[in-house]
């Protein structure tokens, strides 16, 4: 019978097993960048990501290299050898409590560490900060299309976006699922229809990204990865952004800012508010029935629907309601709903809309 | 009936110690799965319920309550018959089990019919469709419909174990059949009375 | 002598040895025949589903695919999914191991509920020429997961999966009651929780997780088909319904489908290692419990497939620690097979070294699994090739693995024949070298950039995905040596004996193949079947290899 | 009195029937042992609830018409 305690050569091998990982560890620390596993970094908080890329890579290699290395070693070392008789046996250990605890214990540890590593990440994706570029980006069967502040119409080739500058993502879809994935900004979302989720970030390199949809939506999902997402400095993104402006100035007169007081719905033009609804509201409005919902509901006879006397804000449904709450936009239980800086709506483009809804039956 | 003769067969009286115990405990394991369905329903309700549209859906009339509550207690009344007419058969006292069955049975028509005028009502007065009324229409009435499907089952199952214990295939001492009968018709009880508290009270 | 009749009691479980072929091979209600029947229908199954992934490999050759449409090339990876885990893995470990090994060493003539369990094995080939006939009148292209409301628009195969998943799920629901109540009920005396062999444990782990979680399925791919069938309004955004409730609802099943699919490899692991290294298996009581940790944790974490889809960031934070939290029990597990093997005398057997395979293989998987909890990298990779790279290496270098393993263990005891050990040990290391070839590659794709569920895709990536093409060729070759080795070796096999591997768990102290009864006189246990240098712990075991009769009839 | 004050009435009293049956079963059974027995009388309880439930909506007091 063998002895129950480890020979010579298995701590010769936990050595050189502790050796390599020990460089694995190094190597996944002190590597320059994470470019061979990852795409090139393009903005916050994707370096935090990466951050934790390197924590959990380290580690693993320590615990995957022990685990190879004993495996292969056990195999070779205490394979039945040839002067061995066939029936020969093992040393019969059943068990060892220190040793059970210390792979309990150590683990739970790695676990509770790992936890609060990535937990402090999370809240840094939480934090990111809101007050920058606020752009809606939506997902079609089978490309994006992206929606700037004070600007109506939809961009459909690329997203521009300036460098160093928050961005705000409100993502949701026209028909199926998609997914709003920029690789090099490590973030990603579901475009859900009938919801909207929201990424925040800051690039921070200036050049073009691909963007690239990650859930499955269609025979052309394979197609959804030709659009990209252009990371530009403030100038030139301003001289784009003022060129898209003017290239859909005939439809609004933008504003930036909330009004404050009523709003005039004197002179309103329903012709207009129909151009505007299908530029401004129709991605989360139906006009059909209020059961019909997109993001929002159905919009088909909101001031004329007598089982729903009164609007989301509790208000009675007058033309003055409708007003206040593309004012101000709206957050509760239906959802949410930007405001009217946030939309790019004007006084006279909310009278306009609501003078259409008006007409609604 | 096959058998096997067995040297030291009393560790074999240990290893089953009875099938009863082993029906009992594959039947109750197959309400618990039955529950577990049910219970994806009731998820999938409350769910769509605080998706943020409002309960009931704009447009739509809750169902009265006045008649739910009648076939409620409808139903709970038999199961109450049902627990006595099993300890009926236990003791032995054949003819009171045989009419409290009826009595189960009939209540148990009488609550389909008291749920055929409620859907037929919401049907065809109230415009309320399963496929037609957005969430509320299809989680109310593939709930309370899967529900009534159960109850059909039930009582065709009841009906069943009438007619074999009138041909004497139960008796004092073995009666898991009813005993399962009886906890499937509690089961269906029971559920209803969480299906009517989240359709009608909250 | 004494007669067990009046009671209903054993009489319930020995019926007469059916005579017919109808009676014995295909409507048996014998635990062994079941089992076998289980294999034999899963792996015709696998070869179908395995030519579909080879059509997938072939399409992913060139960057603009070519090979297939891509409505086509949709349909094929939906099926190839659908198939292996509802139609292979679960099947193989659950259905068939599990109704072939686990009365056997529990001391039981068969299973709780034969009928049952014969009803459960018909349901499962039907639902898979259901699944498979849903080809012709289009597909399901939404892959395996089947998100609304692209499942809705999907063709009218979509509605067939609906049935075909149903009914399996209803094979799978009855099996998990069957189990149970066996394991529960039906040991043999002296057979304590704590003397039952692992195996059991992975399938006591298993049941109620195949018995609950997949009646949640049922309900979610009820509703599917009622939407899909019928227009009532569940997961459509537009009729008020909710995409996001299609998710909770597959995945409250799905993620506990994945313990399914892997506590029994777990099971036939403990087996394999501890009777090939000639030692206990090391640590018996926290692997047992670990088993039931797992699978209790399976059922809390099932939104970390959900970080992407919106739901409230602080109801993502409990799944994150607790999936981390599962990685502490299968550590546990993986430490102590390494325990068990220190010191062995290990013999190098094809089974073993699926073994080490799965120990090697597996530990990256769940590696990458702990990845992907972590939120902020979850949000990179989620729905890029490091999903499938993950899943294919839990489930082929874990699942499958095991599944491997455990044919090259229990082959003796089913046909009384080994399999060809040289044969055995070429299917091995291709099958290992090809696996890796094809897989590893896959999660530096996923994390540039590649997303998964692509018929074409961005050319940069195109000789990785030529690389991944041909090594899943060397994968293939490695299945056919092993099908073949199997198809050979049923009759021409060198003779086995009732236990050539010197194992000590129950089924290997019968005759091979096992009689109908299983046992002449069932055992009494007195310790756990791992101690080898103690002598047997059973009882009654003397006459099982002779020719001495047992008495069975009408009386 | 109209169908539905009839339908009222007869909730409450079958509600409080039932309430009251169940109660007297649960308590006859109260000591009967078997897992079949724990499990009828988990479920008498719950019809004993339910007949609270049914008399008091019958009564108006809880529910929304």
């Amino acid at each position: 019978m063998e002895t129950n305690k480890p020979g010579r050569g298995f701590w010769v091998t936990t050595a050189i097993l502790a050796v390599i990982s020990i460089a694995g560890v190094l190597y996944f620390w002190l590597m320059p960048s994470v470019e061979p596993w990852l795409p090139p970094e393009g903005g916050h908080p994707g370096d935090q990501v990466d951050w934790l890329f390197r924590f959990m890579s380290s580690t693993a290699a320590v615990l995957y290299t022990f685990v190879v290395g004993y495996v292969i070693y056990f195999a070779i070392a205490y394979r039945l050898r040839r002067s061995d008789p066939p029936d020969a046996l093992g040393v019969q250990v059943h068990d060892n409590a220190k040793l059970e605890i210390a792979w309990t214990v150590v683990p739970t540890l790695f676990v509770i560490l790992l936890s609060i590593l990535s937990i402090k990440i999370w809240y840094v994706l939480q934090i990111q900060p809101t007050n920058g570029l606020v752009v809606e980006s939506i997902g079609r069967q089978w490309y994006f299309t992206f929606r700037y502040p004070n600007v109506n119409g939809e961009v459909t080739d690329a997203m521009h976006l300036p460098v160093n500058m928050p961005v705000t993502l409100n993502l949701t879809s026209n028909d199926v699922i998609h997914s709003f994935w920029v690789p090099d900004m490590r973030l990603k979302a579901d475009m859900i229809p009938g919801m909207i989720n929201t990424i925040r970030f800051t690039p921070t390199r200036v050049g073009r990204y691909q963007i690239i949809c990650t859930e499955f939506c269609g025979t052309g999902h394979s197609t959804m990865d030709k659009q990209t997402m252009v990371v530009q400095s403030m100038p030139a993104y301003l001289a784009w952004y003022h060129d898209w402006q003017q290239r859909n100035a005939h439809v609004s007169n933008a504003i930036p800012t909330v009004s404050s007081g009523a709003i005039s719905l004197a002179g309103g033009d329903a012709a207009a508010g129909r151009t505007l609804f299908s530029q401004k509201c129709s991605a989360c409005h139906a006009l059909g029935p209020f059961e019909q919902r997109i993001v929002g509901p159905g919009l088909r006879g909101v001031l004329h629907d007598e089982s729903h006397p009164e609007l989301v804000d509790g208000d009675e449904a007058t033309p003055a309601d409708v007003a206040k709450i593309l004012q101000n936009g709206y957050t509760g239980s239906m959802g949410h709903m930007p405001n009217q800086a946030e939309n790019g709506l004007s006084n006279n483009d909310i009278a306009n809309l609501v003078a259409f809804l008006n007409t609604l039956k | 009936m096959a058998v096997v003769s067995i040297p030291g067969g009393g560790e074999v009286d240990q290893l089953y110690a009875d099938t009863r115990e082993l029906r009992l405990q594959g039947f109750l394991l197959f309400l618990v799965s039955d529950v577990v369905l049910f219970s994806s329903f009731i998820f999938a309700y409350l769910y769509l319920r605080n998706s943020g549209q409002g309960w009931p859906p704009p447009g739509i009339a809750r169902p009265p309550i006045s008649l739910a509550a009648l076939n409620s207690a409808i139903l709970f009344g038999s199961g109450a018959t049902m627990h006595y007419a099993l300890e009926n058969f236990k003791r032995g006292n054949f003819l009171r089990y045989s009419s409290l069955m009826l009595w189960t049975i009939l209540l148990g028509i009488l609550f389909l019919c008291g749920q055929g005028i409620e859907y037929t009502t919401l049907y065809f007065q109230d415009h309320v469709s399963w496929a037609g009324s957005g969430i509320f229409g299809a989680s109310f009435f593939t709930l309370t419909g899967m529900h009534g499907f159960h109850v059909f089952c039930g009582i065709c199952y009841l009906v069943v174990l009438l007619l074999q214990s009138v041909h004497g295939v139960y008796d004092k001492n073995k009666y898991f059949g009813l005993t399962a009968g009886t906890l499937y018709w509690h089961f269906v009880d029971v559920i209803w009375v969480v299906l009517f508290s989240i359709f009608y009270l909250i | 002598m004494s007669v067990i009749a009046e009671h209903g009691g054993i009489a319930e479980h020995i019926h007469p040895e059916p005579q017919g072929f109808v009676r014995k091979y295909v409507f048996s209600l014998d635990h062994k025949i079941i089992g076998i029947q289980y294999i034999i229908t899963a792996f015709v199954f696998f070869v179908l589903a395995g030519c579909l992934a080879e059509i997938i490999r072939i399409q992913l050759m060139h960057a603009n695919g070519g090979f297939v449409t891509a409505n086509t090339y949709d349909e094929v990876y939906s099926i190839h999914g659908s198939a292996m885990v509802w139609l292979v893995i679960i099947p193989m470990l659950t259905g068939g191991f599990g109704n072939f090994v686990m009365p056997v060493q529990l001391g039981a003539r068969d299973v709780a509920f034969p009928w049952l369990n014969m009803i459960s094995f018909w349901l499962f080939p039907v639902a898979g020429l259901m699944l498979f006939s849903s080809f012709l009148m289009g597909a399901p292209v939404a892959g395996w997961t089947e998100y609304p409301p692209m499942s809705l628009q999907g063709g009218a195969g979509t509605s067939m999966w609906c049935a075909a998943i149903f009914l399996v799920g209803v094979s799978s629901t009855l099996t998990g009651i069957n189990f149970l109540v066996t394991i529960l009920k039906m040991r043999a005396p002296g057979m304590t929780f704590t003397r039952m062999p692992l195996f059991c444990w992975g399938q006591l782990a298993t049941a109620p997780l195949l018995m609950i979680a997949t009646t949640a399925l049922a309900a979610a791919l009820a509703a599917l088909f009622m939407e899909r069938q019928f227009g009532v309004p569940f997961y459509d955004p537009t009729k008020g319904g909710s995409p996001v409730l299609w998710q909770h609802m597959f995945w409250f099943y799905s993620h506990p489908a994945v313990y399914i699919m892997i506590l029994p490899a777990f099971g036939i692991m403990s087996e394999v290692i501890s009777v090939f290294s000639r030692k206990p298996v090391f640590g018996y009581r926290m692997i047992a419990f670990s088993s039931a940790a797992i699978a209790l944790a399976g059922f809390m974490v099932w939104a970390h497939h959900m970080f992407t889809s919106g739901i409230a960031p602080y109801m993502q934070l409990p799944f994150m620690v607790l999936t981390f939290a599962i990685a502490v029990p299968t550590g546990i597990k993986i430490f102590s097979w390494l325990a068990t093997m220190w010191g062995g005398k290990i013999h190098l057997t094809t089974s073993m070294l699926f073994a080490l395979g799965f120990l090697v293989l597996f530990t990256f998987g769940g590696i990458s699994g702990v990845f992907l909890a972590a939120i902020p990298f979850d949000l990179h990779v989620h729905g890029t090739y490091f999903i499938p790279a993950h899943l294919h290496f839990v489930l082929v270098g874990g699942s499958l693995m095991g599944i491997f393993s455990g044919m090259y263990y229990w082959f003796p005891k089913m046909t009384g024949r080994y399999l060809s050990e040289f044969w055995g040990r070429v299917h091995f290391a291709l099958f290992v070298i090809g696996f890796l070839g094809t897989f590893l590659p896959m999660h530096w794709l996923g994390a540039e950039g590649m997303p998964r569920r692509v018929a074409s895709y961005d050319p940069q990536f195109q000789w990785v995905n030529q690389l991944e093409s041909i090594f899943s060729f060397i994968m293939t070759a490695a299945i056919l040596i092993f099908f073949v080795n199997m198809l050979y070796c049923i009759r021409n096999g060198k003779k086995a004996g009732h236990n050539p591997w010197g194992a000590r768990t129950l089924e290997w102290q019968i005759p091979s193949p096992p009689p109908y009864y299983n046992f002449k006189h069932i055992p009494s246990v007195f310790g756990l079947p791992y101690d080898f240098t103690e002598p047997l712990p059973y009882t009654h075991l003397e006459d099982e290899l002779t020719d001495a009769p047992v008495t069975v009839g009408a009386q | 009195m109209n169908l539905v004050q009839i339908e009222h009435v007869l909730a409450v009293a079958g509600g409080i029937v039932v309430f009251v049956v169940a109660s007297i079963a649960l308590r006859n059974d109260w000591k009967t042992p078997g897992m079949d027995n724990q499990v009828f009388k988990l479920m008498l309880g719950l019809l004993a609830l339910g007949g609270v439930l049914a008399a008091l909506a019958g009564l108006g007091v809880i529910g929304k018409a």
